[in-house]
């Protein structure tokens, strides 16, 4: 039993075919980073693994069990951007992930019990490097910022999986680098299992232990919509030895005539 | 004022004042007004005390209204107003409703929902005086005349004072008792047209062709239903509803009796009383020293201050239809 | 030469031009005031800034005869109270259903018509339903206000609540938050500030609610006052009521900005 | 069982759930009426069905025998015209003035805080100097909804104006665009459909204040109509009326929206 | 006499110095990329070319005379984002540039005119590759795409100086490939002078013949606000050998811990 299965997955909405015959096993602690054009339906893959969109045909087992059909405490997400709690300082950010699970009527927790949350909450805000904005507002950090609060939200219920939606997209290219370490770190230290969506195909590879090519193989020009995308490459690159192999991948994927990723702009 | 061959009247809508608007739609109106080469033009107001603020406002030549009104808005306002044609007075029309209770007398204590300061609350406390009672004895609720009858419906309200048709839809109301009606007080609430006694001056022919019309149409209504249906379907009613309101309304249909109402000793009794009242609301403005400070002429005499007369009977032009010389 | 729209006025030109206009309203009454009153000494239609004044003198700092009260305080108190507690059980409500209307689907499909037909029913033409139902004192006052505000308010919420990041409410529930609690933790704080900017676009209608409902039956409240003295005509008494109407309007609306700045600072962020 | 946040009804079940609380109003109306016609035969405050669609009859379908006109249809005309007039004038006005004001600040400094002022001022509180100012024919009417809703648009258009990116108007400017050319070729054209959706904001303080001047002095008009037989109590006149004016609002705001739509597709982007 | 030359510029913000002593010549044809840390005030600088702020201090003079107040059609711009109207189609967007020197008071033009302005127009959109897209909205258009766009209007107006402010700053790597060739592409054909800012260091380098890095030399931990950045370095890297040259300088400044960018991350 792995892990993860998906067993021929398809996905529409309406008549549009948005996905179809994903068969892929993922193993406990691999680090899965997703490319694609605009559109393909990376994000709507991402939603079906956190459950809140159901899948047209076949299944999606976690542990051998199908997913809970709506987003719980198994999955963390870190969205591109809103991923945080505009109206709560980054302690209350961080902390509200276990008042949650503490005050099922009230929604708030008080005394011991809220300092106990304090403080496992203070480590994972230290985990991601932001002790010193402790009592700031998200609209007082940077873009980055706002982000390692998301990670470290997420980290706080131990997800078994946990889904990066574009986490950088936003971010400057400076910031970027800071917070590849950042999650590489954070990855192997809690050997999660990540799912990770990038336009950005060199961080899908640098990150990733595996990279997964969303593409369209079938196409009907008549019928733009008919047909889904699928997994076109599976590609492994977690040992050094598949990683300078791929290298020729990123070139090849790089050069703009043959990148998936510049289909939208052939308007 | 100057002499000029455009004029506009202001009339709202109540029983005694329907035939204003017939006299419009019929074209009775014009044909006075061709005859006199002048031109009138006849606004209908939904809202009365509006037209009587525009009337005096400068903004209209004549307006319908009560004798207290006259008094207390335009006169109090030192617009010279003169009344040309006094219509009709109340004879049952106003009444004091009470519910679940059978006198008068089981007003005392009671908060009484009416127009504030309107010719109802004048009515009240001559309702009262009967009684041996002031307006001490009870509470004044100011409740806007269309929505006098959904308050009457409401559990807050007890008692009531109000005129047709309001007054008709209440009555039947198994609750409501009718503890005095204006019948007991004939004559004194007065429904006239009023004229800018300036202009009245400089233009006879305005007095003369409303006079003439409105005699012209208020002779043929009591026998013509078809045009008393008119008038009715135009104030919201039927012609039973219409009728009945008739019924209350002392109506001049021949200009002798108006006459004879208006040189009668008693108007001026009346309209000190109205002062009176008035004055002790404070309607006569705040410069006012005392109930005459406005002076009434009436044809038996002025009531108060004979060198600030500002409202004036004037029976000549209704004798003038009397004499038939219109 | 800029362009015109290019052009930023001085500081003291800016104060200039902001009173220039109330200058010219008042200086263009005063010379309208005067010719009526050279013609008629008594009219009272545009009265002069002397009598307005007497007239705020007799209203607000002399006690009446009868019931030793001021009247013009007497009145703005129980305006006051009549349009805050109309505007505060709106905001109530408002809150109350739009925040469910906006979270829940099923509940939204079942009340979000009905309340957008609600809404635009004029509340002025079922008064007589409102006496009624309400009865004459103080609740139909309120009521009538509560009836004109409650479901914009609603509505509002509701669309403020549905505009709220789906990916909050995701990240809410993968940390384990139940609907209660993305309700209470997640949406109630975030949309407080967004009430307060829809009660404040609701207060002029509350206003002329509640002066609708006083002019039609009350005993004492500025539109109460306004429409007794329209019985006679007293605009030296209608003119400072209605400036002064403006004025609460103004200081409410005011407030009401203030303290959502003071009290969600995050919310007030782009605006710096 | 998923949370109660996350279930969505199916289609039949949100049709059911969208009439059910129509269905329930008529149903406790109904139930009301009987009882209180049972009580007294006579009461007119809940009338029958029956007696409702008579009156409907009397209304809209017989022909009055003095104008050989159709009542109903009558006052609608009348209603019409002066809120479409009213409305029209309004956003004129509002485009017009909340234009400059946002493009230019110097007019802006001059302008905005005294519309911000007039806007605050209860337009029923000040209904007689209107009705004195600017006579009684249908000028009155229209009036009192362009004072009533031309503040508002104004300042709508105007925040609207200063909320387009600055980018745009440099962008113009390094295309060479004078003042006057921005204001047409930039800015006109992007404020349009939200000055239609400003107009949809503010059409219902437009029915209150058609329905409020008509209330005081009018010959025709469905606000008239409802007050002059409110005197008698005739809600069997009354609730058509009302309900008619409901879907003539519901109407107008409808069309308005489908017109934005139709006109303005690059506007609508973000509703997809 | 240079065609731009900045002498003594200084520009603050009330209290806040944003910039001082900039003392800087600029020839015709240079593509000059700036960078440095968030808030330094690049954007400032570009305005003050731009005529839209005004130097505290100093003069700026084009071709010898000084810079008019107020943008105007010897400077184009091409922002981050909003640089095109979003109600006019792509065709219309470029003519309007000369529909504004040619109808001052209808603001349209009708007839052989417009044919004219038509043709133009049609020439500067097949330059930026947007030909197939020419009756499309801007919201139907990519955002690269809407960057080209924005880049044929400006071009239309044969201005002096380009302004370009972080242009691709938006846009995914990929797709800013793109961008690149099709900027260095217009930038020589047409002999422009471009000054751009960028968060993306790489792409400074990679676009410009000369690179100026933003920096505070002087700093007040007392009062942050009381000095003004200045132009730390002035790279020349139009020759290959400067080019090579200047690859150890992207080095060291893309170590996150000397790198300008990275230092709003300190919070
Ligand atoms: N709720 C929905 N209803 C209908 N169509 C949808 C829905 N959500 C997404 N789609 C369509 O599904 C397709 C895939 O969308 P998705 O967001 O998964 O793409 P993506 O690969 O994440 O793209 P991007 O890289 O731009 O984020 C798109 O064509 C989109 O229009
Ligand atoms: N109109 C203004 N009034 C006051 N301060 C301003 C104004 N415009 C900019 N500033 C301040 O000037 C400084 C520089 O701003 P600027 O936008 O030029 O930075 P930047 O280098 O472009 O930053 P970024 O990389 O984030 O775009 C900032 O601290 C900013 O807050
Ligand atoms: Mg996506
Ligand atoms: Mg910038």
């Amino acid at each position: 039993m792995s892990f993860l299965e998906i067993k021929n997955v398809w996905k529409s909405y309406g008549d549009a075919q948005i996905l179809e015959r994903l068969n892929l096993t993922v193993k406990q602690g691999e680090f899965v980073s997703m490319v694609g054009a605009s559109g393909c339906g990376k994000s709507t893959f991402l939603n079906m693994l956190l459950g809140k969109e159901k899948q047209t045909k076949g299944e999606i087992l976690l542990e051998g069990k199908p997913l809970v059909q709506e987003p719980d405490e198994e999955r963390g997400i870190v969205f591109q951007r809103y991923s945080v709690f505009p109206h709560l300082t980054v302690l209350q950010n961080v902390m509200i992930a276990d008042e949650f699970s503490n005050a099922k009527l009230l929604g708030f927790v008080f005394g011991k019990k809220k300092a106990e949350i304090k403080a496992k909450a203070t480590e994972f805000i230290d985990a991601v490097g932001l002790t010193p904005a402790l009592n700031k507002y998200p609209h007082e950090l940077s873009g980055g910022m706002q982000q390692r609060l998301a990670i470290a939200q997420a980290l706080m219920k131990k997800p078994k999986i946990l889904l990066l939606d574009e986490p950088f997209g936003a971010l400057d290219p400076g910031i970027r680098a800071d917070m590849h370490v950042l999650i590489r770190d954070i990855w192997q230290k809690n050997n999660l299992t990540i799912f990770m969506v990038t336009h950005d195909i060199k961080e899908g590879f640098e990150l990733g232990s595996r990279v997964w090519v969303f593409d369209k193989l079938r196409h009907d020009p008549q019928a733009p919509n008919a047909y889904g995308a699928q997994v076109t490459y599976d590609l492994d690159i977690s040992s050094e030895t598949n990683k300078s192999d791929s290298k020729m991948k990123i070139d090849e994927l790089s050069t703009p005539s043959s990148n998936p990723i510049m289909q939208e702009e052939k308007a | 004022a100057e002499t000029k061959d455009k004029f506009s009247v202001c009339w709202s809508i109540y029983v005694g004042w329907m035939p204003w608007d017939y006299g419009d739609s019929s074209g009775i109106i014009k044909k006075w007004a061709d005859k006199y080469d002048i031109e009138i033009d006849v606004v209908q107001f939904n809202d009365y005390i509006e037209s009587i603020n525009q009337y005096t406002a400068g903004q209209f030549d004549a307006c319908t209204m009560t004798n207290m009104d006259a008094l207390t808005i335009p006169a109090a306002n030192f617009v010279d107003s003169t009344v040309l044609i006094v219509g009709d007075y109340s004879n049952g029309n106003d009444g004091v409703v009470l519910k679940d209770k059978k006198e008068l007398k089981d007003i005392k204590g009671q908060q009484v929902n009416l127009v504030e300061l309107s010719v109802s609350h004048y009515f009240l406390a001559r309702a009262l005086e009967s009684v041996g009672l002031t307006e001490r004895d009870i509470k004044v609720v100011n409740t806007s005349d269309a929505d006098i009858v959904a308050a009457y419906s409401s559990k807050d309200v007890s008692a009531v004072v109000t005129w047709n048709p309001a007054l008709s839809e209440i009555t039947p109301q198994p609750s409501a008792t009718e503890v005095y009606d204006s019948s007991k007080i004939p004559g004194e609430i007065l429904d006239l047209m009023v004229v800018n006694t300036e202009t009245l001056k400089a233009n006879p022919k305005l007095g003369k062709a409303l006079v003439g019309a409105w005699y012209e149409i208020i002779g043929k209504m009591t026998t013509d239903s078809k045009m008393r249906t008119e008038m009715a379907v135009a104030s919201g009613t039927d012609l039973a509803g219409y009728d009945a309101q008739l019924a209350t309304t002392k109506m001049f249909y021949t200009p002798k009796e108006a006459v004879s109402f208006t040189t009668d000793m008693q108007l001026a009794k009346t309209m000190e009383n109205v002062a009176k009242f008035s004055f002790k609301h404070g309607l006569l403005g705040e410069s006012a020293p005392d109930f005459g400070f406005i002076g009434i002429e009436t044809p038996a005499g002025i009531v108060g201050d004979k060198s600030n007369v500002q409202l004036r009977f004037d029976p000549s032009f209704m004798q003038m239809a009397a004499d038939g010389k219109l | 030469m800029k362009r015109f729209m290019n052009i930023e006025p001085s500081p003291a030109l800016r104060a200039f031009l902001t009173l220039l206009p109330f200058i010219i309203a008042l200086f263009a009454y005063s010379i309208a005031s005067e010719a009526r009153l050279a013609e008629n000494p008594h009219d009272k239609l545009l009265p002069s800034f002397t009598q307005i004044a007497d007239a705020v003198d007799r209203y607000a700092f002399t006690e009446n005869k009868r019931t030793g009260e001021y009247l013009f305080w007497q009145d703005t108190g129980a305006s006051l109270y009549r349009i805050g507690l109309g505007i505060t059980i709106s905001a109530l409500i408002g809150l109350f259903i739009g925040l469910c209307n906006g979270l829940l689907p099923t509940l939204r499909a079942g009340l979000s018509p009905f309340i957008t037909i609600i809404s635009l029913i004029p509340p002025m033409a079922i008064l007589p339903i409102l006496f009624i139902t309400f009865g004459l004192d103080e609740l139909a006052k309120v009521m009538l206000i509560i009836i004109g505000t409650a479901p914009v308010i609603i509505r509002d919420m509701q669309s403020q609540v549905m505009q709220l990041p789906q990916e909050q409410l995701i990240k809410a529930q993968t940390l384990g938050a139940s609907t209660w609690q993305v309700a209470i933790r997640v949406i109630l704080p975030q949309i407080m500030p967004r009430l307060l900017a829809s009660v404040r676009l609701t207060l002029g209608a509350a206003w002329l609610f509640l002066i609708a409902a006083e002019a039609i039956a009350a005993q004492e409240g500025l539109g109460y006052r306004i429409f007794l003295v329209r019985r006679y005509m007293s605009m030296d008494v209608i003119f400072p009521y209605v400036i002064w109407i403006t004025t609460l309007a103004f200081a409410m609306d005011f407030s009401l900005r203030k303290i959502s700045e003071v009290c969600f600072p995050w919310y007030h962020q782009g605006a710096k």
